[in-house]
C-alpha cells in the first residue's frame, strides 16, 4: 500500500508540475515538452489505477500521434522564445486567478466533502489481459454505436483538415 | 493520525483532487496564455484531467464504462486537437500570428 | 289652429331665411339678401302675433300652448323630447324678439347696403332668431340650452363679423368663451336638477319646485338654481362675466341692438322667470341674485360715466341695466323683471340703432368727443333718441319709468329686498341719468367738433323707420304695466295689463306688505328727482361749463383713472386668469408632456441602449475573456448551489 | 450483460447511414473526376437527396418501425422518440435550406462545395446522432462530431479573415466548454455509475440531494449545454462567430445546431433536477431571464445585420429556456415541450428565412451586411422587402406569424406552471426585441434617397429558400393549433 | 358568413389590389372596394335585432383546439356602430387622401384594407387569443403608414407608436392566457372565450394591488389606457398623429383609439366589476385629468394636427369617464362619444390635410384670414369645430352632455372640474379657428394660390358634416341600437354574460 502511495505522489508531483509548467513556461516548445511530461505521468497513473490499455493507448496516441503533432505545428511556426507567456492586463488576470481560485476552492472543498460510494473497494486483481478483453467486448457491445460515430469522426475530421489545408489561405494551394 | 493516513492510504478523493488540479491547470491555461497554441495544449490538459477522474472512478466503482469513455475522450481529444492544429496552420499560414490578442476583430 | 305648424312655421322661418342666405353666401347683392331675411323675421312677427292672439283667446287658467315635436334624447330615464311650449310669459319674449327682431332687420338693409358680406350677415342674424326662438319657447331645459348656445354662436359670429379685424375676431371669441363658462355651470345646474326632480321639463320643475324653502346653502336646489343663475350671468353679462359684452360692440351696430340690447342678453332674466318657482324655493339663491344685480347695475353704470366710444357707453349702460332685472328677479319681483326687459328692449334697441345711425352719418366714427352738434345733421335720430334718453332715464311717463319704478319699488318693499337695494338702485339711476345726458349733450347737443370734410347726413327710410317705431314703442310702452297707485290717479283706472296676463305664470310673492300709496309716491318722487337732477348736472358740466369735467378729473385723479379704466377689471382677468392659464398650458406641456413623460421614456430607452452598451463593452472581442465569463458563470453557479 | 446488436438496430439507425453514405457521394465524384470540382448543381442535388432521404427514413423509422417509447437501439444507446423525430426533422430541413444557401453565397460557393456538402452532412449526422443519444457518451460524440465540422467549415470560407477569426473562437470556446461538459459528466459517471441517461434519470430524484458531486457534475453538464445553446453567461462567442462564418453557416448554427441542442438539453433536464433542487431551478429561471435581457438589449445597438440576429438568437435562447425550465418542473414531456418544439420550428423557419436574405444580399465574400445597406430593398425587390419584413416580424412575435404562436404557447406553458414572472420578463423583452426588429423595416421602407446601389443576383436557390420560409412563417402561424397538436401527439 | 365578409372582405381587397396590374383606376377600384365594404357593413346593420342583448350572427370555429381557441364572431349593441364607423370612414379617406399620398398607392391602399380588416375584427373577435391576434395585427400596417407615408419625424413617431401601443398589450395577453388557465380550473375545459371569462368568478380582495383580480384588471387596462390613450399614456398620439398623413391620422384617431375604449366596454368592465368598481376612481380621475390637461395643452400648441391630436386626448377623456361613471348615461354617451369622436377628430383631420396639401405647413402662427379667401372650407371647418365643442344639435353635445350627466350622477366631484373641459374646449378649438381663419391674410396664405373645395372634396365632407348633424338632432336613431346591451351591462353588471343569439336556454 505504501508503495501505492509513493507511486501516486510521485506521479501526481510529476503530472501536476509539469502541467504547471506547460502553463507558466513562455516557450512553446517547452510547454509542448511539459505536456509530454504530463500525459506520460497521466499514463502512469492510468496504471496505479490498473487502466493497463489505456495507459498504452495514452502513451501511444496522446504522447505519441498528438504531441507529435503539436511539436510539429510549433516547428512549422518556428516561434522564437516568447517574453510574455501571458495576456497583458493587471486587472483582467486578478479577476481570471481570482475566479480560479475560487473554482478550486469549490472544487476541492466539494471533492474533500462528499461521501463515495465504495470508498474502500475490494481489491480486485484482475489480469491486464482479462480486462482488455472485457473492455474490447463492453466497447463492441454495449458502446458500439458510439465506436462506430467515433470512427465517421475520424474520417470527417481527417478529409475536413485535408479539405481545410486545400483552402484558401490553407496551406495547400489549388 | 489523520493525517499521516491520509498521505499513505491513496484513495478515490486523491485521484479527484489532482484531476481536479490539473482541470484548473489547464483552465488556467485557456484563461491566461496568449500563444494559441498552447491554448490548444491546456484544453488538452483538462481532457486529461477529466480521464484521470474518469478512470479514478471506473476504478474504485469497478464499472469499466470510465474506460470506455477515457477511450473515447482520448479519440475525440485527438481529433480535436488535429482540428485545431488545422486551423492553427491555416491562420498562421495567412497572417503569421498565433497571439490570441490577433482575433479581436469581431466584437461588439 | 294647426298649433304645431305655427311654432314649427315661427321657428323655422328664420332657419330658412338663414340657409337660403347662406347658400347665397357669396352673392353680392345686399338688398335682396336684407329683403329675404327680414321678409322671414317679418313672418315670424305675423305668426307670433297669431299666436299670442290664440294665447289670449284662451280662458286665462289655461293660455298655454304645448308641441312636441320628435324625440330627442331617450337613455334610461333621461327623456326629453323636441317640445315647445307657449304661455303668456315667453308670449312677451316672442313678440319682442320677432318684432325688434324686425325692424332691426329692416334697419340693417340700409346699414350693410354698402358690405360686401352682407348675405352672411343676414343669413347670421336669421339663425340668430332661430335660435332666440328655441331658447324662449322651448319646453324644457335641454331644448332651452339649445338655444342658449345658438345665441352664443351667433352672437360670436356676429361680433367677429369683420374677422379681418383680428381684434374683433378675438371679442368674438372672448365673448363665445365667457358664455361657455356660464353654460358649463348651467349644464351644471341642469344635471343636479334632473337628478333632483327626475326631469328637466320645466312645467313638472315647475309644479314639482317646493312650497318651502330651501335653507341650506348645499341643497340641491339651492345650488342647481345658483348654477342655472351662474349660466345667466353669462349670457346676460352680469358680474363678474360681464366682460365680454362691452367688447361685443364690435359687430355692426344692428347686431348690438338686437343681440346685445334687446334679446339674447336677457335670455338669463327669462330663464330665471321662466323657473321663478325653482328660484323662489332657494332663498340664498335669490339672495345671491339680488346682489349681484344691483352690484352690476351699480358698477357698470359707474364704468358707463367715464367712456368715450359712444357704444360702449350703451353696452355699459345694457350691463347695468340687465343688473337691474335680476335685481328685481332677486327680489321675487319676476313681473317687474320681465317688464323691464320689456321697456330695456325698446329703448336700448332704439339707442343703438341711433347710435348705429350716427356712426353711419359719422363714416365709422365712434368717438363721442369727435361729435357734437349733431341735432341739426340728424334730426329724426336726434329726436328718436332724446325719446330713448328721456326713457332710460325713467322719466315719466316714458317706459323705462314704469319698470324702473317698479324694480326699485319692489326691492324697497318685497321681503327679500331691503333699503340698501333701493338706496342701490336710486344710485345707479342717478348715474345713468349722468352718463346717458353726458351722451346726449356730446353727441346731439354743443358745437361740432368734427372736421369739416365730414358732411354727416341723415339715414334712408329704412332705418328710420325702426328708430321711429322704436320710439313710439319707448315712449308708450311702459303703459301696459301700470302701477297700481298711478292707474288709480288717472282717468279710467286702467289696471296693470301685465301683471294680470302673467298672473299664471309668475308665483305672487307672498306675504307682500300691502303697498302703502305714500310710500310709494316718495319712492318714485325720490328716485325721478334725483335722476332729474343728475341728468341736469350732466348737461350743465358738459354744454355749459365743458372746463369742469376736466377740472373734476383732475382733482379725482386716482379715481377717475379707476373708472375711466373700467376697474381694471379686463387686465385683472387678463393677468390673473389668462395669462397664468395660457403660462400654465405651456409649462405644464413642456414640463410634463415634453420633459416628464416624454423624458422618463427616453430615459428607459437609454438606459436599454446603455445596458446594451454595458454587454457591447464586455464582448471585447477577446476569446480569453470569453472563456473568463464562462469561468465566472461556473463558479458563481456553483457556489450559489452551495451557499443555498 | 447481454446486449444483442442485430439488423433491426442498424434499420433504425437507416436515417444516419443514409446520410453518411450520400455525404460521401460528392467527395467520390470528386475524387473520381480526378480532383475537379464537379458541377456545383449535380453536388446541391446530391446533397438534398441525401437529407431528404434520411428525411423519409426518420419519418419511416418513426411511423412504420417503433412503437412507442422505447424504441431503441444499439443497446439503449439511442433512441427513437418525437424529440428525436422533430428536432431531427427541423435540423433536416434547416440543413437543406442552408445547403441551398451554400450553393449560392459568396463565401461558400466554388470549387471545395463538394468538401462543404460532406461537412455539412457529416454535422447533420452528429446532429442527429446528439438528438437521438440516451446515453451521455453518446451524446458526446454526437456532439463532438456535429461541433468539429461546423469549425472545420467555417474555417474554410473564402472570406480569410473574419471567419478564421470565428473558427478559431468557437473552437477554442467549444473546446473549453466540452471540457467542462466532460468533466460535469465524470461527476455524473461517478456518483451514478453509469453513463446511461435512463438510469441516471432515475437515480437523479435521490442522488441530486444526497451526492454534491452529482449536483455538480449535473450543473456542469447542464452548462455545457448552455454553452451549446447560448445561455448568459455562455453566449459570449454567439455573435462573433455568427458574425464572422458564412451567412449559411451562421443559418445553420443558428437553427439546427440549436435545435439538436436544445433536444439533447431538454432529455438532460427531463431528469426533475429541477424539481428536486430548488435551487438550480431558480438559477435556471436567472439566466433565462439574464439571457433574453442580454440579447435584446445588445442588439439595440447592432448595425451588422448579422450580428444583430446573433443576438436575437441569443434572446430566442432565452425564451426557449423559459419553456424548457417550465418542462423541467413538470418533470415529463408535456405540452410545454411541444411548446418548445414549437417555437424551435418556428424560431428555425423565421432565422433561417432571415438569414437567407442576408445572404442573398451579400455581393462577395468579404462583404458584410449593414443595417443602413438595405435601404431601398422595398424598390428593387419588393417581394424580399416583404418576405424579410414577415420575418422580423414574426421574431418579434407580431401576429399572425408563427413567431407569435410560438411565444403564446412558450409563455402559456410558463404561465399553466405558474410561472408568471417568467412569461412577464418574456413578453416585456419581445418588446424590447420589436425596437430592434423595426429598424431593418424602417431602413428598408421609410428610409429615402439613401438608396444602395446593391444589384442583386437572381439566384434562384436562395431566393427559393426566402418564399418558402415566408410563406411557413404565415401557414404555420395561422395553422398553428392543428401542427402544435401534431407536436403534442408525436411527443407524448 | 356576414361577419366573416365584413372581416375579412378587405383582406382579401388589400391583395386584389396589391395584385391589380395597373397603376390606372387603382384609387376608383379601391374606393368601389370599400363602398362594398360599407354596403356589407349596412346589410349587417339591416339585419340586426335591436331586442336582444345576445351576440349575433355568431360564427364559430375551432381554431387552435388544444387551448378552446376559436374563430368567433359575434356582433352586438356595443360593437355594430364602431364596425359602422370604420366601414363608413374608409372611402371617405380614401377620397380624402386622392391627391395627399404620391406614392406608393398600391402598398398605401393594402395597408390601408389590412388596418380594415384588423380593426373590424377587433371589434367583433369574442375570442380572447382572436382578438389579441387583431389588436397586434391593427399596428403593423399603422407603422407602415405612418412610417412610409408620414411627415419629417415619421419614423421616431412610428416606432414609438408600436413600441408604446405593444408594450401594453402583451401584458394583456400574459393575462388572457392567465385568465384561459383560470377557465380550465372552473370550468374543465380550457376556452378563450369571452363568453367563459365572463362566467368566471376570478376572486377580489378590496385594498390589496397583489390580488388575482386587480392585477388581471390593470395588466387589461393599461393596454387598454395606452391605446386610448389616457394620461399619462399619451405622449406618442401626439407624435403619431404629426407625422401620420392625413388619412392614417384620421383612421388613428377616428377608429383605432376607440379600440381602446371599446376594449374597456367590452372586456375590462364586465369582466372585473369588482375591481372596475374598486378602482373606478383612479380611471375618472385619470380621465378627468385628461380632459383638462389635454384641452390646456393643446391649447398652446403651434401646430394644428398636435393641437387637434392633444384634443383627442381631451375627448377620449371624456369617454373613459363615461365608462366608468358606470350608469346608463355614462355607457351611453361613452358609446356615443366614441363615435362623435371618431366623425368630427376624423372630419378635423381631413380638413387640416386639405389645408396642408395646399400651403404645406401646419403652423398655426403662418395661417391667418384663411375664412375671406376659403369661404367653404372654412364652414365646413367651422360645422367641425363646433361638433368638436359639442355645440347642441351637433352629435358632440350628446355624447359630452350624458357622459357628464352620468359622471354627476356617480361622482359629482370630479365632474365640476371634468366641466372646466367644455370651456377649454371652446377656448383652444376658437382660438384656432381665429388664429387660422380670422385676422388679415397671412404671408403664407398670400403666396400659394389657393382654390376653395373641390368636388372631390366636397364628397369627402359632406357625409360628415351630414352625420354631424344628423346624430346631433337624431341620436335616439342611433342609441337604439345600442340601448339593449347596454341595459344588460348596466342591469348585470357585477354578473356579466352574453350568450349567443338563439342559445339563451342553453348553458354552454
Amino acid at each position: 500500500m505504501i508503495s501505492d502511495a509513493i507511486l501516486f505522489w510521485i506521479l501526481a508531483f510529476l503530472s501536476l508540475s509539469a502541467g504547471l509548467t506547460v502553463v507558466m513556461i513562455a516557450n512553446p516548445i517547452y510547454s509542448a515538452l511539459a505536456l509530454v511530461m504530463t500525459m506520460v505521468s497521466v499514463a502512469g497513473l492510468f496504471v496505479t489505477l490498473g487502466a493497463y490499455f489505456l495507459a498504452g493507448v495514452q502513451l501511444i496516441v496522446y504522447a505519441g500521434a498528438v504531441m507529435v503533432l503539436f511539436v510539429m505545428v510549433l516547428m512549422l511556426f518556428d516561434l522564437k522564445n516568447e517574453v510574455y507567456a501571458f495576456t497583458q492586463g493587471l486587472l483582467t488576470n486578478v479577476v481570471k486567478l481570482g475566479c480560479l481560485g475560487l473554482l478550486a476552492g469549490l472544487l476541492a472543498g466539494t471533492l474533500v466533502l462528499s461521501s463515495y460510494q465504495s470508498q474502500e473497494i475490494q481489491d480486485k486483481v484482475v489480469a491486464a489481459a482479462d480486462q482488455t478483453k472485457a473492455l474490447g467486448q463492453l466497447l463492441f457491445t454495449q458502446y458500439l454505436f458510439g465506436f462506430e460515430v467515433l470512427g465517421i469522426l475520424l474520417l470527417i475530421v481527417a478529409i475536413g483538415a485535408v479539405a481545410l489545408s486545400r483552402s484558401r489561405g490553407g496551406t495547400h494551394h489549388v | 493520525m489523520y493525517n499521516l493516513n491520509w498521505f499513505s492510504q491513496i484513495g478515490l478523493q486523491h485521484y479527484l483532487l489532482l484531476s481536479s488540479a490539473l482541470f484548473i491547470c489547464g483552465m488556467a491555461g485557456v484563461l491566461l496564455r496568449k500563444n494559441a497554441i498552447v491554448i490548444l495544449m491546456s484544453i488538452e490538459l483538462m481532457l486529461n484531467a477529466v480521464n484521470i477522474s474518469f478512470v479514478a472512478f471506473s476504478h474504485y466503482q469497478s464499472k469499466l464504462e470510465g474506460q470506455i469513455m477515457v477511450f473515447f475522450v482520448m479519440t475525440i481529444a485527438a481529433a480535436e486537437a488535429a482540428v485545431g492544429l488545422a486551423i492553427m496552420v491555416s491562420i498562421f499560414k495567412r497572417f503569421r500570428e498565433v497571439n490570441i490578442r490577433f482575433f479581436e476583430r469581431l466584437k461588439g | 289652429m294647426n298649433h304645431p305648424l305655427l311654432i314649427a312655421v315661427l321657428i323655422l322661418a328664420p332657419l330658412i331665411g338663414f340657409l337660403i342666405n347662406g347658400l347665397r353666401y357669396q352673392k353680392n347683392s345686399a338688398n335682396l339678401s336684407g329683403i329675404l331675411a327680414t321678409s322671414a323675421a317679418v313672418l315670424s312677427f305675423f305668426v307670433s302675433v297669431i299666436l299670442v292672439s290664440e294665447i289670449f283667446s284662451l280662458p286665462q287658467e289655461s293660455r298655454k300652448i304645448v308641441v312636441q315635436f320628435f324625440e330627442w334624447i331617450h337613455v334610461d330615464s333621461f327623456r326629453v323630447n323636441f317640445g315647445f311650449l307657449l304661455d303668456p310669459l315667453n308670449s312677451i319674449m316672442i313678440l319682442i324678439i320677432t318684432g325688434v327682431g324686425s325692424l332691426i332687420h329692416l334697419f340693417s338693409i340700409g346699414y350693410m347696403s354698402h358690405d360686401h358680406g352682407a348675405a352672411k350677415y343676414f343669413a347670421y342674424l336669421n339663425l340668430f332668431l332661430f335660435n332666440m326662438l328655441i331658447l324662449v319657447l322651448a319646453d324644457n331645459l335641454l331644448v332651452m340650452f339649445v338655444g342658449w348656445e345658438g345665441v352664443g354662436l351667433c352672437s360670436y359670429l356676429l361680433i367677429g363679423f369683420w374677422f379681418k379685424d383680428s381684434q374683433k375676431a378675438a371679442a368674438g371669441m372672448k365673448a363665445f368663451v365667457t358664455n361657455r363658462v356660464g353654460d358649463a355651470a348651467f349644464l351644471l345646474g341642469i344635471f343636479i336638477l334632473f337628478l333632483t326632480f327626475g326631469t328637466v321639463q320645466f312645467s313638472d320643475l315647475v309644479a314639482m319646485a317646493p312650497s318651502v324653502a330651501e335653507v341650506s346653502w348645499w341643497g340641491p336646489i339651492t345650488l342647481g338654481t345658483l348654477f342655472l343663475f351662474v349660466g345667466a350671468t353669462g349670457k346676460s353679462a352680469q358680474i363678474p362675466l360681464y366682460v365680454w359684452l362691452p367688447d361685443a360692440m364690435a359687430g355692426p351696430t344692428p347686431v348690438s341692438a338686437l343681440i346685445h340690447a334687446a334679446t339674447m342678453v336677457t335670455a338669463g332674466v327669462y330663464m330665471i322667470i321662466r323657473l321663478n318657482p325653482l328660484f323662489l324655493a332657494a332663498p340664498n339663491t335669490m339672495a345671491v341674485i339680488a346682489v349681484i344685480g344691483v352690484l352690476t347695475a351699480v358698477v357698470a353704470a359707474c364704468i358707463g360715466l367715464l367712456q368715450n366710444d359712444i357704444k360702449k357707453i350703451l353696452a355699459y349702460s345694457t350691463v347695468s341695466q340687465l343688473g337691474y332685472m335680476f335685481l328685481a328677479c332677486g327680489v321675487g319681483a319676476f313681473g317687474a323683471a320681465l317688464f323691464h326687459l320689456m321697456t330695456h328692449a325698446f329703448f336700448k334697441a332704439l339707442m343703438f340703432l341711433g347710435s348705429g345711425s350716427v356712426i353711419h352719418a359719422m363714416h365709422e366714427e365712434q368717438d363721442v368727443r369727435k361729435m357734437g352738434g349733431l341735432k341739426k345733421y340728424l334730426p329724426i335720430t336726434h329726436a328718436t333718441f332724446f325719446i330713448g334718453w328721456l326713457a332710460i332715464i325713467g322719466m315719466p311717463p316714458f317706459a323705462g319709468f314704469f319698470s324702473k319704478d317698479e324694480i326699485l319699488g319692489m326691492s324697497f318693499q318685497s321681503p327679500y329686498g331691503n333699503a340698501a337695494f333701493w338706496a342701490l338702485g336710486v344710485f345707479g339711476a342717478i348715474l345713468t341719468a349722468f352718463y346717458m345726458t353726458r351722451l346726449m349733450a356730446l353727441t346731439f347737443w354743443g358745437k361740432a367738433r368734427f372736421s369739416d370734410k365730414l358732411h354727416p347726413h341723415e339715414s334712408p327710410w329704412t332705418m328710420t323707420l325702426p328708430l321711429c317705431v322704436l320710439a313710439f314703442l319707448s315712449a308708450v310702452g311702459g303703459w301696459i304695466g301700470i302701477p297700481h297707485v298711478i292707474g288709480e290717479l288717472l282717468p279710467g283706472h286702467p289696471e296693470n295689463f301685465l301683471e294680470k296676463f302673467l298672473e299664471h305664470s309668475i308665483l305672487p310673492i307672498l306675504d307682500l306688505p300691502k303697498a302703502m300709496p305714500t310710500m310709494e309716491y316718495l319712492l318714485m318722487g325720490t328716485s325721478v328727482l334725483l335722476a332729474a337732477l343728475s341728468a341736469y348736472f350732466a348737461y350743465t358740466m358738459y354744454l355749459l361749463k365743458p372746463e369742469w369735467p376736466k377740472k373734476l378729473a383732475d382733482k379725482f385723479r386716482p379715481l377717475h383713472e379707476l373708472v375711466s379704466n373700467k376697474f381694471y377689471v379686463d387686465e385683472i382677468y387678463e393677468s390673473s386668469l389668462i395669462q397664468p392659464l395660457i403660462q400654465l398650458s405651456k409649462n405644464i406641456w413642456l414640463y410634463v408632456d415634453v420633459n416628464l413623460i416624454d423624458k422618463t421614456t427616453y430615459v428607459v430607452s437609454d438606459l436599454t441602449k446603455g445596458c446594451g452598451g454595458f454587454v457591447r463593452i464586455l464582448q471585447n472581442g477577446n476569446a480569453q475573456t470569453y472563456a473568463t465569463y464562462i469561468s465566472i458563470g461556473i463558479v458563481l453557479i456553483l457556489s450559489i448551489l452551495l451557499m443555498r | 450483460m447481454n446486449v444483442t446488436i442485430g439488423l433491426a438496430d442498424l434499420i433504425r439507425v437507416s436515417p444516419m447511414i443514409a446520410l453518411f453514405i450520400s455525404s460521401l457521394i460528392p467527395l467520390t465524384v470528386k475524387v473520381l473526376k480526378k480532383n475537379h470540382e464537379p458541377s456545383p448543381q449535380a453536388t446541391l442535388i446530391q446533397g438534398l437527396g441525401g437529407i431528404i432521404a434520411a428525411a423519409v427514413l426518420l419519418l419511416t423509422v418513426y411511423f412504420v418501425l417503433s412503437t412507442g417509447p422505447d424504441s431503441t437501439a444499439f443497446a439503449d444507446s439511442i433512441i427513437f422518440d418525437g424529440v428525436t423525430l422533430l428536432s431531427g426533422l427541423i435540423a433536416l430541413v434547416a440543413a437543406a435550406f442552408s445547403l441551398m444557401l451554400m450553393y449560392d453565397n459568396p463565401s461558400t460557393r466554388g470549387n471545395q462545395f463538394a468538401e462543404l456538402t460532406f461537412l455539412t452532412m457529416s454535422s447533420v449526422l452528429g446532429m442527429l446522432v446528439l438528438s437521438s443519444a440516451m446515453d451521455l457518451v453518446v451524446m458526446f460524440i454526437g456532439l463532438e462530431t456535429m461541433s468539429l465540422s461546423l469549425y472545420l467549415m467555417i474555417a474554410m470560407s473564402h472570406e480569410e479573415r473574419l471567419s478564421k477569426e470565428a473558427a478559431f473562437k468557437y473552437f477554442v470556446l467549444g473546446g473549453f466548454a466540452s471540457a467542462v461538459l466532460l468533466y460535469g459528466l465524470s461527476f455524473i459517471f461517478g456518483s451514478a455509475g453509469t453513463t446511461h441517461l435512463s438510469e441516471i434519470i432515475q437515480k437523479t430524484p435521490e442522488l441530486i440531494t444526497s451526492s454534491r458531486l452529482f449536483l455538480f457534475g449535473m450543473t456542469l453538464t447542464m452548462l455545457g449545454f448552455c454553452f451549446k445553446v447560448s445561455i448568459f453567461p455562455f453566449q459570449a462567442w454567439t455573435p462573433d462567430v455568427y458574425q464572422g462564418a458564412p451567412t449559411p453557416h451562421s443559418a445553420l448554427m443558428a437553427t439546427a445546431v440549436k435545435v439538436v441542442s436544445f433536444a439533447a438539453f431538454l432529455r438532460i433536464i427531463l431528469s426533475q433536477s429541477f424539481v428536486v433542487s430548488e435551487n438550480l431551478f431558480d438559477i435556471f429561471q436567472w439566466l433565462a431571464v439574464l439571457t433574453m435581457i442580454v440579447g435584446n438589449v445588445a442588439a439595440i445597438l447592432q448595425n451588422n445585420f448579422k450580428r444583430m440576429l446573433a443576438y436575437s438568437s441569443v434572446a430566442h435562447s432565452g425564451y426557449l429556456l423559459v419553456g424548457l425550465i417550465t418542462t423541467g418542473i413538470t418533470g415529463e414531456v408535456s405540452f410545454a415541450a411541444s411548446g418548445v418544439l414549437f417555437y424551435l420550428l418556428g424560431y428555425s423557419i423565421m432565422t433561417l428565412g432571415a438569414f437567407a436574405l442576408v445572404s442573398l444580399l451579400e455581393k462577395s465574400e468579404n462583404d458584410s451586411i449593414s443595417i443602413e445597406s438595405l435601404g431601398g430593398l422595398s424598390k428593387r425587390k419588393p417581394l424580399m422587402a416583404f418576405c424579410l419584413t414577415l420575418f422580423l416580424l414574426s421574431l418579434a412575435g407580431i401576429p399572425p406569424t408563427v413567431g407569435f404562436f410560438g411565444k403564446f404557447y412558450l409563455f402559456s406553458a410558463a404561465i399553466s406552471q405558474g410561472l408568471i414572472w417568467l412569461a412577464l420578463w418574456g413578453v416585456l423583452n419581445s418588446v424590447i426585441s420589436a425596437y430592434y426588429y423595426l429598424r431593418p423595416i424602417v431602413v428598408m421602407y421609410m428610409h429615402e434617397g439613401e438608396e444602395q446601389e446593391r444589384p442583386m443576383e437572381a439566384s434562384f436557390p436562395t431566393q427559393t429558400v426566402v418564399i418558402i420560409s415566408a410563406i411557413l412563417v404565415v401557414i404555420l402561424g395561422v395553422f398553428s393549433g392543428p401542427l402544435f397538436s401534431v407536436i403534442e401527439g408525436v411527443l407524448s | 358568413m356576414l361577419l366573416s365578409s365584413v372581416v375579412f372582405f378587405p383582406a382579401l381587397c388589400a391583395l386584389l389590389l396589391s395584385l391589380w396590374p395597373v397603376q390606372k383606376l387603382l384609387k376608383s377600384f379601391a374606393l368601389f372596394l370599400s363602398l362594398i365594404e360599407f354596403g356589407i357593413s349596412l346589410f349587417i346593420l339591416s339585419q340586426f335585432d335591436v331586442s336582444t342583448a345576445s351576440l349575433q350572427m355568431v360564427e364559430k370555429y375551432p381554431w387552435i383546439e388544444r387551448f378552446g381557441i376559436n374563430y368567433f364572431l359575434g356582433i352586438d349593441g356595443l360593437s355594430i356602430w364602431l364596425v359602422m364607423l370604420t366601414t363608413f370612414l374608409m372611402p371617405i379617406v380614401i377620397l380624402g387622401s386622392w391627391n395627399s399620398i404620391e406614392k406608393k398607392w398600391k402598398g398605401f391602399l393594402a395597408c390601408l384594407f389590412v388596418l380594415q380588416t384588423a380593426m373590424i375584427g377587433t371589434f367583433l373577435a369574442i375570442d380572447a387569443i382572436f382578438f389579441y391576434f387583431f389588436w397586434e395585427l391593427s399596428l403593423v400596417p399603422m407603422y407602415f403608414i405612418i412610417g412610409i407615408w408620414g411627415g419629417q419625424r415619421r419614423i421616431y413617431a412610428t416606432v414609438k407608436f408600436f413600441i408604446y401601443t405593444m408594450l401594453g398589450s402583451v401584458l394583456m395577453l400574459v393575462a388572457m392566457i392567465y385568465m384561459m388557465f383560470l377557465t380550465e380550473q372552473a370550468f374543465g375545459t380550457m376556452s378563450a372565450s369571452l363568453l367563459d371569462f365572463y362566467r368566471l368568478n376570478i376572486p377580489f380582495v378590496g385594498g390589496q394591488f397583489f390580488s388575482l383580480q386587480t392585477l388581471l384588471f390593470f395588466a387589461f387596462s393599461l393596454a387598454f389606457a395606452i391605446k386610448v390613450p389616457m394620461f399619462p399614456f399619451h405622449t406618442w398620439l401626439p407624435d403619431a398623429h404629426v407625422e401620420a398623413p392625413t388619412p392614417g391620422s384620421v383612421i388613428l384617431a377616428g377608429v383605432m383609439l376607440k379600440m381602446g375604449t371599446y376594449g374597456f366596454l367590452r372586456w375590462v368592465i364586465p369582466l372585473f366589476p369588482e375591481a372596475t368598481e374598486y378602482w373606478a376612481w383612479l380611471f375618472i380621475f385619470v380621465a378627468v385629468l385628461g380632459i383638462v390637461y389635454g384641452a390646456l395643452v393643446a391649447m398652446v400648441q403651434t401646430d394644428i394636427k398636435k393641437l387637434v391630436a392633444y384634443s383627442s386626448v381631451s375627448h377620449m377623456g371624456y369617454v373613459i369617464l363615461g365608462l366608468f361613471s358606470m350608469n346608463s348615461f355614462g355607457f351611453t354617451g361613452g358609446l356615443y362619444q366614441m363615435l362623435n369622436h371618431g366623425v368630427s377628430t376624423g372630419a378635423l383631420f381631413l380638413l387640416v390635410g386639405m389645408i396642408y396639401e395646399r400651403t404645406h405647413s401646419r403652423e398655426i402662427s403662418k395661417y391667418g384670414g384663411l375664412a375671406n379667401v376659403l369661404p367653404f372650407y372654412s364652414i365646413g371647418f367651422f360645422i367641425v369645430t363646433l361638433s368638436s365643442i359639442a355645440v347642441p344639435l351637433t352629435n358632440g353635445f350628446v355624447g359630452e352632455f350624458l357622459i357628464l350627466l352620468g359622471s354627476y350622477a356617480s361622482n359629482p366631484v370630479f365632474t365640476y372640474v371634468a366641466v372646466l373641459g367644455v370651456v377649454l374646449g371652446a377656448v383652444y378649438m376658437l382660438w384656432m379657428f381665429k388664429r387660422v381663419f380670422f385676422g388679415p391674410e397671412s404671408v403664407l396664405i398670400k403666396e400659394h394660390p389657393l382654390h376653395d373645395l373641390s368636388v372631390r372634396e366636397y364628397f369627402v365632407l359632406v357625409p360628415l358634416v351630414v352625420l354631424i348633424f344628423w346624430m346631433g338632432v337624431f341620436p335616439k336613431q342611433f342609441l337604439g341600437f345600442s340601448k339593449t346591451s347596454i341595459d344588460h351591462l348596466v342591469a348585470h353588471r357585477s354578473d356579466y354574460i352574453l350568450m349567443v343569439q338563439g342559445q339563451e336556454g342553453k348553458q354552454p
